[in-house]
């Protein structure tokens, strides 16, 4: 029995029991980072001069929290936690170009708003705030809607690091 | 200081100038004469165990060891006894293994990359020896595995043990064909729009589609397509996608949908014939949230048919949350036969195929795997540590 | 914060406050599994014929936990937990045939035996029934008593699996 | 599919056959027309953080990743804002690291396999870029590198940035010397009955030896040893031997006994010359039990001289216990001036450099990183998850 065996397994039955099974996933799920095949589409290139960095003014929230509102549909560690921030990629990894979306209900403006789940490549599990929620999450035979598949394609290797939640845009059909 | 060794039983030292023999041997009596009193314990060799033969109740608990995934592995453990019995060390990314039909090989896909996280990159489906759970071979693949929320449908293996099939995504979706008897990789087959291997006999499998199908391959022995199709659409992604952890019972895949049908999918001569949904669950319990969900949530038993899901309460988007009951049904009545509770959450659970079987589950954080009595309900064993992220257990 | 993280790091404050420092060790304690220069002299030759194996009838204890009487100056995971036994690698792994000696008192016969702590090697880290006691364990400047190297040298590869606690014979100076 | 991509700002799709373009894009809109009310918020590019300029206040904490050790990873913390600010992936056995003195570089001793935990093994000094914390470049070194716990010693750097030292053990020992600035191996020096790497300069660097003694090595520019000797017995080992956990402020170093006694030996053009033992703890304190223990359990502040112990009350033995204290000593005086009452159980510390220096402890199996006020004593910050066995810390 190794040492984590006799801690994790005695304080986490407790917590099993303890707790609803929503609210211990939401705080202890497991899954790997990010993804899925969904494109970039061009929205970066409308705003070449000033990009928007998360956060931004019309919100609210902990970016290095599971909680924060764009983590609706993620699955990773949180690359804020991690040297990067919701829309940047920790320093020496590359961020993969396409990926995984969600669609989240920014509190601050009710609005709903497609989440692109970026991966981060190149170094290994960051291991920081390992954060799984799946709402709208499909399986992986819908890749673009799903959060369980590694998503460093396109990028030099396929080691996942963490996963950032970037705004792509207002969600049209709602 | 240097040495040399006689076959682990023995060792010739040669000291340098730093170490000094007398100070070790001072330590050391290899006692000849016995002391007063009892004998006392004898001098002991060392040796390395020989696993024992296979039984019905080895089961491989899959380890991708999500923290340090680089380093994956999968424990042998005989779920009877509650005892580890073995390792693999199985590299980057380990999502399933594929267990030979006479269990002398245990078949892995795997990534290495020639410097840990960086250099070359080499996918390889891993030939390991069962006897010594060692690698002796390997046939190396197109450098596009697919990878990630470990499943078991990542890969899959021809009912007579010949072939191997390894999921691919680059995104592209396609599988690569091994012939692990001739340890050979064989070609690449493009599977568009659908993803995961379903086997479903020797020579044909199919795969998950997004369009609410699955797509059937059949091929020859070289491992090339000779009839490929699409089954009717079964399932409407956009309303009830089912899950992609499914069971197969003879030559019927069992897939279960995120609000708790199950859509059997009859394969005959590789073409699928989707059977009518069920419920698994009452008008009742369906609104008392009783739902599916987990990781490899759900097993078969093939002899007894019956069928074992991992169920919890919970609301739309729970489809991954673990759940403390597995609910028994029979799959010739579809009747729910028993509902047994688990001593500790649970997101995958196997079977055992002997007439007594036993349940083994596990959840993702914790490395504990829980052995239950698949009969009675009663808990078996609990064997701690190992599997520092166990995603899900196989029987052979 | 990951998964391991909360579970791991709430539960262990409150055992470090709880129980005392030694006991704390003693259960969680962490180093890297065994070794150091030392022969395994020419002990095993002696018995060819029927090599006695682990545990022996003048002993008692359980060689998969921690306190089992020859652990005393162990640091790894315990072969007996492993698929091995006391004085068996697991299958597949290969037995480093040098390594550190502890010396350390079987409590029904109120002898002190050399025991030699024969790495297991191959296979990365069992993960199980990790135990680290330090009885007379020395600094690694002194090899042969050091508890804190990797012993898997003069195998085919030095990735650590297990150790194992074997008894070579009866201590001399006791 | 198919796709390419341009310098990550936007993306060129290709659908194959199986993806249907509309389904993907009624998810998305780029809205070009505010909504009703507020603004909403604007689409955003990603991009890859640079790493702020180095300040006092960086710590990096080696990560051996002991259950998935093959995983090996140093995370670069800054300990005032008690943020992660970056990570290495350094491969298997990471023990220690060497930061060059201008802080734009990390050297890494570390071992790979070419299939993971088998295949061919390289022992290499792994260069990387401080700026990505990357690797761009390795030295390889013979595959011999020394591994177990991991202890600062296991390599070195002379004071000028340019020889890295690695610790070998075959068991003989030895080590290696790279020239990390011309990126080569320059050769391996025998060490017979020595252990561990001590610098002393830019051409010199000793080893602590069994017999009580350290051995010391004069380099030239090419890494050939131009003078090697042994010091005066400085502790018996038999009876208190120094652990191998040290500290060095200037030219000496300071060894710390099992029992509580410090150890200091100058060096000067690379002799050493042991100096008279002073004690960290009164008799009364010896008798309640108190001692040192741990990891890298010291840490010195060069510029205010002040020494920092972790010490526990326990017995004989318990060299490697945590420590819920640090007891703060003035090495010019010899006298304990302070007592800092720990958070959490520590086995290593480090202190910041600066004038208002910092205390980062670590214990190996919890992924938390304590940071005090190393003058206050005040807990300033708790850095939760990261390294998962964090051995120990270490300041440019």
């Amino acid at each position: 029995m190794n040492f984590f065996d006799r801690l994790v397994t005695r304080s986490a039955r407790r917590i099993a029991r303890a707790t609803s099974r929503r609210h211990f996933l939401a705080r202890f799920g497991v899954a790997l980072g990010g993804t899925a095949a969904l494109p970039l589409l061009p929205v970066a290139r409308a705003e070449s001069t000033s990009p928007a960095r998360a956060p931004q003014p019309g919100e609210q929230g902990d970016p290095t929290t599971c909680e924060y509102w764009r983590h609706c549909a993620i699955d990773g560690f949180l690359c804020g936690c991690c040297g990067g921030s919701a829309n940047a990629c920790p320093p020496g990894t590359e961020p993969a170009p396409v990926t995984w979306i969600g669609t989240c209900k920014n509190p601050v403006d009710g609005k709903d708003y497609v989440i692109s789940y970026n991966d981060c490549c190149g170094k290994s599990a960051c291991g920081r705030c390992l954060c799984n929620r799946n709402e709208g999450d499909r399986p992986v035979y819908m890749p673009a809607k799903s959060n369980d598949l590694n998503w460093c394609h396109g990028t030099s290797n396929n080691i996942y690091h963490c996963s950032t939640a970037v705004v792509l845009g207002l969600a049209l059909d709602d | 200081m240097t040495w040399t060794h006689g076959e682990h039983r023995g060792l010739i030292l040669s000291l340098g100038e730093g170490m000094n023999m007398k100070k070790l041997l001072w330590l050391i009596a290899c006692v000849t004469l016995p002391a007063h009193g009892a004998e006392p314990l004898k001098a002991e060799t060392y040796f390395t165990a020989t696993l024992p033969k296979p039984t019905p109740h080895w089961v491989f608990v899959n380890d991708m060891n999500f923290l340090g995934y680089v380093d994956g592995k999968v424990y042998l453990i005989d779920a009877g006894a509650g005892k580890m019995l073995g390792m693999m060390s199985t590299g980057t990314y380990q999502m399933a293994i594929e267990i030979a039909p006479d269990v002398s090989a245990v078949y892995v896909p795997v990534t290495f990359y020639s410097r840990g996280t960086h250099g070359e990159r080499t996918d390889a489906v891993v030939i390991y020896e069962t006897e010594g759970l060692t690698p002796v071979a390997e046939v190396v693949i197109p450098p596009k595995r697919a990878t990630g929320m470990p499943m078991r449908g990542y890969s899959g293996m021809s009912d007579d043990g010949r072939f191997v099939y390894v999921a691919n995504m680059t995104p592209a979706s396609s599988f690569s064909v091994v012939d692990v008897v001739a340890r050979k990789f064989l070609g690449e087959i493009e599977s568009a729009g659908c993803a995961l291997i379903f086997p479903t006999g020797n020579r044909s499998l199919a795969s998950l589609c997004g369009d609410g199908t699955v797509q059937t391959f059949v091929l020859d022995e070289v491992g090339a397509v000779t009839a490929r199709a699409k089954s009717a659409p079964f399932f409407d992604p956009n309303v009830d996608p089912v899950t992609e952890k499914a069971s197969r019972r003879g030559n019927t895949w069992y897939f279960f949908s995120f609000e708790g049908y199950v859509h059997p999918v009859a394969f005959e001569g590789g073409t699928a014939n989707p059977q009518p949904k069920w419920s698994l669950f009452t008008d009742e319990e369906r609104n008392d949230g009783w739902r599916v969900g987990g990781s490899q949530f759900n097993a078969v038993h093939e002899a007894n048919g019956r069928l074992y899901v991992i169920v919890h309460q919970g609301e739309t988007d729970s489809h991954k949350d673990p759940g403390m009951n597995v609910w028994v049904y029979d799959l010739a009545t579809r009747a729910k036969v028993d509902v047994i509770d688990l001593e500790s959450h649970a997101v995958s659970v196997a079977v055992t195929q002997d007439v007594e079987p036993l349940l083994v589950t596990n959840t993702l954080e914790l490395p504990v795997i829980h052995v239950y009595d698949a009969t009675s309900g009663a808990l078996v064993n609990v064997i701690e540590g190992g599997p520092m992220t166990p995603s899900f257990p196989q029987v052979p």
